[in-house]
């Protein structure tokens, strides 16, 4: 969690907690883990009107949010989401919503309204499946056709892709990349539903198989869409890795409480001192993960792309390599019962394990920032000739 | 018993492979998957199976190999033992005999068992009549195995237990526990113990399963009221348990190199002779990455990882059996296990990368590649079963390095006046 | 003072920016090569430049920005510390002055020191006249700071000292030191200590060079041998230095955030802006490794952690500023740059290969890839100077997570019945 | 060190341990750190009057070892070496003495016994500068020329090249590997001393610019040398492990007898349980590492060439990656002290950092094991079909 809160902030943090305290305590989270969607259907609209779904959104949109600063207090939600292990298309939902307001034009008005009322899920159609990275190896491809497009590929894994209305997809097309919205109605999309490790997240595989959409699909300039889908993924990022540092607060808050009341041979556990070392080392981890957050959420919201795509995939690949390593520290430190259902810490390790591997690995992330630094200081010599 | 009383090596190898071809199943090719989950029916089905293959064994001369002939084993050396294991390879076995029934259970009855106890549970044991748990860990215990808080107490012949065990593999299939007791609360924990055998299937037993978060549900939790044992099925001395314990605990640890359980070298066409690098060659396969040279670092690092182990394993076995060390050199084999299976499940999951988390199910690759995430999920298991890695650690800096004993706040205290937390 | 009278932020950067243009050497293109052994006449005429830097900044009113105008300082804030170290990029700067002189040593003297130290000794320091060592680890003391046992004893007003410090960074060219010394043996250790401010060149000092195995000569251990300083030199009360040296350490830990000193933001040219993974790349490059996607791992690695580590200071700087956490929190900070310094000098180590260890010295190239292999000797280097890692550990699990703190054997007792081993 | 000496072993580790106590002390590679050959010249023949020389030369060359298992009983002077990190060619004249007395014929005789009495040395030169691997990335050429061979190419780092009278050198030729002896007087040869890490042993780039040699100078037949140099290549590795066992088991030793004298807080370093776990993790790396010795050592004396190769690797692989590891975590148990020139600790450290680096870093070798299993794969699939 970011420090220094303002006290409007601090209010909206309480105020979202408690709300997931309440709706999707973990004993919900275990009765919904058979359900399709992952949450109640009221739960979705509730969260609506608490803004978790029109913090991107300019207010000639309907949307807005509490500090001027859309990303940042989403990315405060994302964390709550991540404690609480909560159920719900908030990246994908959120990520799509952003990009039809920024660059949606007038058309999106329609399809933002009800996404931003909760009524709608939208589907963020960027990673491709195997041998394809997630970190935007595009083989989907679009052509023109008459005044409007095909769509040919398959995206996977898609964020609540089965319980989406409308997806968007980012395809390559003759010039680069372009992107469609696509409604899960049209003719030769097929869904299907993957199993995931978290109880509650839900995600597919979607095929586009020759889907036919109007012109007026196309978000932004055809073929000139790579820098608009690098924003998405830089926000995409920005919410998954809160929701990861979150779901890190919490396993390690319960581990060290567990320390503190589990005695052994007479003592705490947390009187031993290879233990007490571990646990520096995962506050280490986790403060370095929440400033991390903090500075890829504020690189972000800001206007050099450059620097929110370094900070997103510095704190992804430090979050993704530290976020599983540190709950499976907790779990170790719990000993049997922390491998449990009947526990709560798995949560969090489903959480940050999903995050791990999702949309660009850790190890992608590096090899991503090599690239941009390679690229820097290829500009830089430019420069200086 | 004079070795020359036993029958060659050589010829025993002959013998058993003959046997071996004609009555054994052999595993199918491409091994058996093992499955996070399986239905209760599958599990009751496969128990079933196996308590067939352990008479099989017992029947055609071939079970028991280093037990005593008196209790119905075959009284061979380890050596007989070790070749039977290689000839072994490729054939199905009953693996849920192994451990914890033939060790560190039946070791413990041949250890310190009367004569009595061991003519009515070992021969039991090797025709396939008894699977036997460990009534070992208590929900409130954790790494403090002596601070178990199971009561039993004296009355008459018998006596009367109370509290409540967990993490025994399969009690709802087993049929016998052996169970670590605190029959006197007034001395220090190590001295109020003793070591009972009783039936798990009786009233007063409550057998519950436990859900793990891979979705197994081997583990059970058992709650003991009022059950009552005689006196004749205590192992050991009264309140002596620790003793008993303590040789328990090494059997545990050194089951993977036990002369008293069969452990095949290979299996079937050799497909995991190269141990888990083999599996994780053909994940990297399935997941398109295998010209990846990051995945090709992983596979060579968990090769030499796995050879690393038993060789590990090994030194450590032969350095105890001739004499060369305590026992406690065993816990640098449980801290390598540990680690090792840790790197392993981290490996499988890296390499099956996103659809380890989100997988598809309608084909085999993406099964294969979900069952990663699935395994990912419990990786710390094995560094935690049987004895923490970091109760291997302690042991390995003060019982082999001789470094000073960490204070225990329990030591030299009455049992009933320790402290153990909220 | 109000903030009205301070001259605004931008105004100031404008004015720095122009000074320095006009004033300030700059940074030879591709950066000062980091050296491990310079040989002592170029240390010594590295010095001597830097006293002539430093009098440069005093003379042209750019000294101290934070610190009080009555002791020759500017009396501004952090920011504009802040904006300054940002128009200080691609200038050469008097770094030896930094670390300990302004922070620690100036520091504590500005904060304990009377009237009279400060005037004595703040704007002798800001006009590059007295470089400051901190006389503070012993060799028998390690981690246990308190542990001091170079003495010092009252005649009449003056002390009397006898010890031996060490692992004082370049005391062979510095002026003086600020010693932690025992007055009181028959209270427990942190009850028995003072400060005083002392000469290092003078009889009684005896000065000796400490090889390190990268053979640098840097570090120093001092020989004192009944040093006489006066009581008007000692910093804080009698038998309360630990209050003293309490804030020292924090200042010791902090020193990277300190407005104090002086760390450009960036070099020159913004070779270094991209951290240690601009280093690396080039390395890599010279290795003949860049498209090895291995050695571009390790370079994005290197690039995250050096990010994460500059955000982490700024979040734990940020948090003890605005008074969310005490200042133990630093020992985050601490932590981070030990682990991190580590990571570095081993990815630089693995991207030159086989040159680290048996280099070429006939060319820039095989020396570059061979300095891997010295570096890599002192790796633990910045994970022990300045308190160990293990001791931020601690201070994170007991003083930041409020755990149970580590059995001191020495708490409590007269210092001079303490074990302090063979 | 292997488990289980017999009695001959042990009283001839015992003879070689006090042997190099008494001639390289601390003190004296200290000394020695600027000498060009970096021991003292009596001590190399009196090494070789120990047998050091000839344990893997065959007794009609005038070798033999004490247990017949020649080595078995150069990898325990091997380790003895590394815990005093004792200067001299251990590695390189013996891999080259092996080779000789393997197949080098009746010319070989005059050579060997040079070798074997400790009157020459030999270079084996195997590896070649960036961006060749230590692996065999030979780029080295012999070409045919008359009767004769010409011979072009780096070799670098080469052991003790400076002081070596004779080098075995490996080069492509027509249809394969082919090994050429060649003096080192030769024209064309060119030695190039190099900065070790290391106080005491010492490298060199040595070039050879159209060396010209006669037929007499091939080992074995050329075209077909790659098994032997395989070989050489496992019997290289085996000594290069048990140096850096040894080392490492010479760095734990001081630092747990450390942990035990050094009091901090009036409580010994040793009752640190955070220390004492640290201490456990590097006694299972250090066993772990005797163990893979053993077995390395073991499957290179045997005659399946495919395991060799695999143990080796394995040895290289683990112990490249812990004994540098286990090296720098007694510096840090060490603090300060452990940093300085006048501690010993650094001469472990040095071993096998070299060890490390060079014949392949671990990762090569990780690399390695995963082409062998991937063969062996192939190979199976073969022999179903």
């Amino acid at each position: 969690m970011k420090s220094g809160l303002t006290a409007d902030e601090e209010l909206f943090v309480g105020t979202t907690r408690r709300f997931l305290q309440d709706a999707v305590p973990t004993s919900v989270l275990r009765e919904l883990r058979d359900a399709p969607e992952g949450y109640e259907p009221g739960y979705w609209k509730t969260g609506a009107e608490l803004g978790w779904t029109s913090m991107l959104v300019t207010e000639e949109h309907g949307g807005g949010s509490i500090s001027g600063n859309g990303l940042g207090d989403l990315a405060l939600v994302a964390h709550e989401f991540g404690r609480a292990a909560a159920p719900g298309p908030l990246l994908s939902t959120n990520v799509v919503a952003s990009a039809l307001s920024r660059v949606g034009g007038e058309s999106a008005t329609e399809a933002l309204g009800a996404l931003c009322a909760g009524e709608a899920v939208a589907s963020w159609c960027w990673s491709e499946p195997r041998p394809h990275s997630g970190l935007g190896d595009i083989a989907a491809v679009a052509e023109r056709s008459g005044t409007g497009w095909v769509l040919s590929g398959v995206k996977s894994p898609v964020e609540h892709g089965a319980q989406a209305g409308l997806f968007l997809v980012t395809a390559r097309a003759e010039g680069g990349l372009v992107q469609l919205l696509v409604p899960a109605t049209q003719e030769g999309v097929t869904v299907t539903q993957l199993r995931s490790i978290d109880v509650t997240r839900r995600f597919a595989r979607v095929a586009f198989d020759g889907v036919q959409v109007p012109a007026t699909a196309v978000l932004g300039e055809p073929g000139h869409a790579a820098a608009e889908a690098e924003r998405q993924l830089c926000e995409a990022l920005v919410i998954q890795v809160a929701e990861m540092a979150g779901a890190m607060d919490r396993a390690f808050e319960l581990t060290v409480a567990w320390a503190a009341d589990r005695y052994s041979f007479g003592r705490p556990l947390a009187s031993y001192q290879a233990l007490k070392h571990r646990f520096a080392d995962m506050k280490l981890w986790l403060e370095t993960s929440h400033a991390l957050v903090d500075a890829a959420t504020e690189a972000a919201a800001g206007d050099d792309a450059d620097r929110a795509t370094e900070l997103a995939s510095v704190a992804k690949s430090y979050i993704g390599d530290h976020g599983p390593e540190l709950c499976q520290d907790c779990v170790q430190m719990h000993g049997g019962i922390g491998l449990t259902f009947e526990h709560d810490l798995h949560f969090s390790l489903r959480r940050v394990a999903l995050g791990h591997a999702l949309i660009g690995t850790p190890r992608e992330h590096r090899l991503r920032l090599t690239n941009l630094l390679e690229r820097r200081n290829h500009e830089r010599k430019a420069t200086d000739l | 018993m004079s070795t020359g009383e036993l029958e060659p090596i050589e010829d025993f190898r002959l013998r058993a492979r003959d046997w071996l071809r004609e009555n054994m199943p052999t595993v199918p090719a491409g091994g058996a998957r093992q499955m996070a989950t399986r239905s209760d029916e599958e599990e009751l089905a496969e128990v079933a199976e196996e308590r067939r293959l352990q008479r099989l064994l017992f029947d055609g001369g071939f079970a028991g190999i280093c037990f005593p002939k008196q209790y119905g084993g075959l009284g061979l050396t380890p050596a007989h033992a070790a070749v039977f294991n290689e000839e072994m390879a490729g054939y199905r076995y009953p693996w849920r005999f192994q451990v914890p029934t033939m060790t560190p259970c039946a070791a413990v009855i041949l250890e310190f068992g009367t004569h009595e106890q061991k003519l009515a549970h070992i021969p039991a044991i090797l025709r396939g009549d008894e699977l036997w748990m460990q009534f070992l860990s208590e929900p409130g215990s954790g790494s403090d195995l002596a601070g178990v808080r199971t009561s039993a107490v004296r009355q008459g012949d018998d006596w009367v237990l109370n509290g409540s065990k967990i993490w025994t593999t399969g009690a709802w299939w087993s049929d016998w526990g052996l169970c670590l007791a605190r029959t006197n609360w007034d001395v220090p924990k190590h001295r109020g113990l003793s070591v009972f055998m009783l039936p798990i299937h009786q009233a007063g037993i409550e057998v519950s399963r436990i859900e793990m978060i891979n979705g197994n549900r081997e583990f059970c939790q058992e709650y003991l009221t009022d059950v009552v044992v005689p006196d004749s099925a205590r192992v050991g001395g009264v309140d002596d348990g620790w003793t008993v314990a303590t040789r328990w605990l090494f059997y545990e640890r050194t089951f993977h190199s036990s002369p008293l359980t069969l452990h095949p070298t290979a299996t079937a066409g050799g497909q995991a002779a190269d141990g888990p690098a083999a599996g994780l060659m053909h994940l990297a396969e399935a997941a398109g990455r295998l010209d990846d040279p990051a995945a090709r670092d992983l596979i060579g690092e968990a090769h030499a990882l796995s050879v690393a182990m038993r060789e590990l394993d090994h030194r450590v076995h032969t350095t105890i059996a001739t004499g060369g060390a305590s026992d406690q050199l065993a816990s640098l084999s449980r801290l390598m296990h540990g680690v090792a299976a840790g790197r392993f499940s981290a490996i499988g999951f890296e390499l099956a990368g996103p659809d380890a988390v989100a997988a598809s199910l309608d084909d085999e690759t993406g099964q294969l590649l979900g069952d990663q995430g699935t395994s990912y999920l419990v990786r710390q298991l094995m560094s935690i079963a049987g004895g923490t890695t970091e109760m291997a650690r302690n042991a390995i800096a003060e019982r082999v390095l001789g470094m000073p004993r960490e204070t225990s706040l329990d030591r030299g205290v009455p049992f009933r006046d320790v402290r153990h937390g909220s």
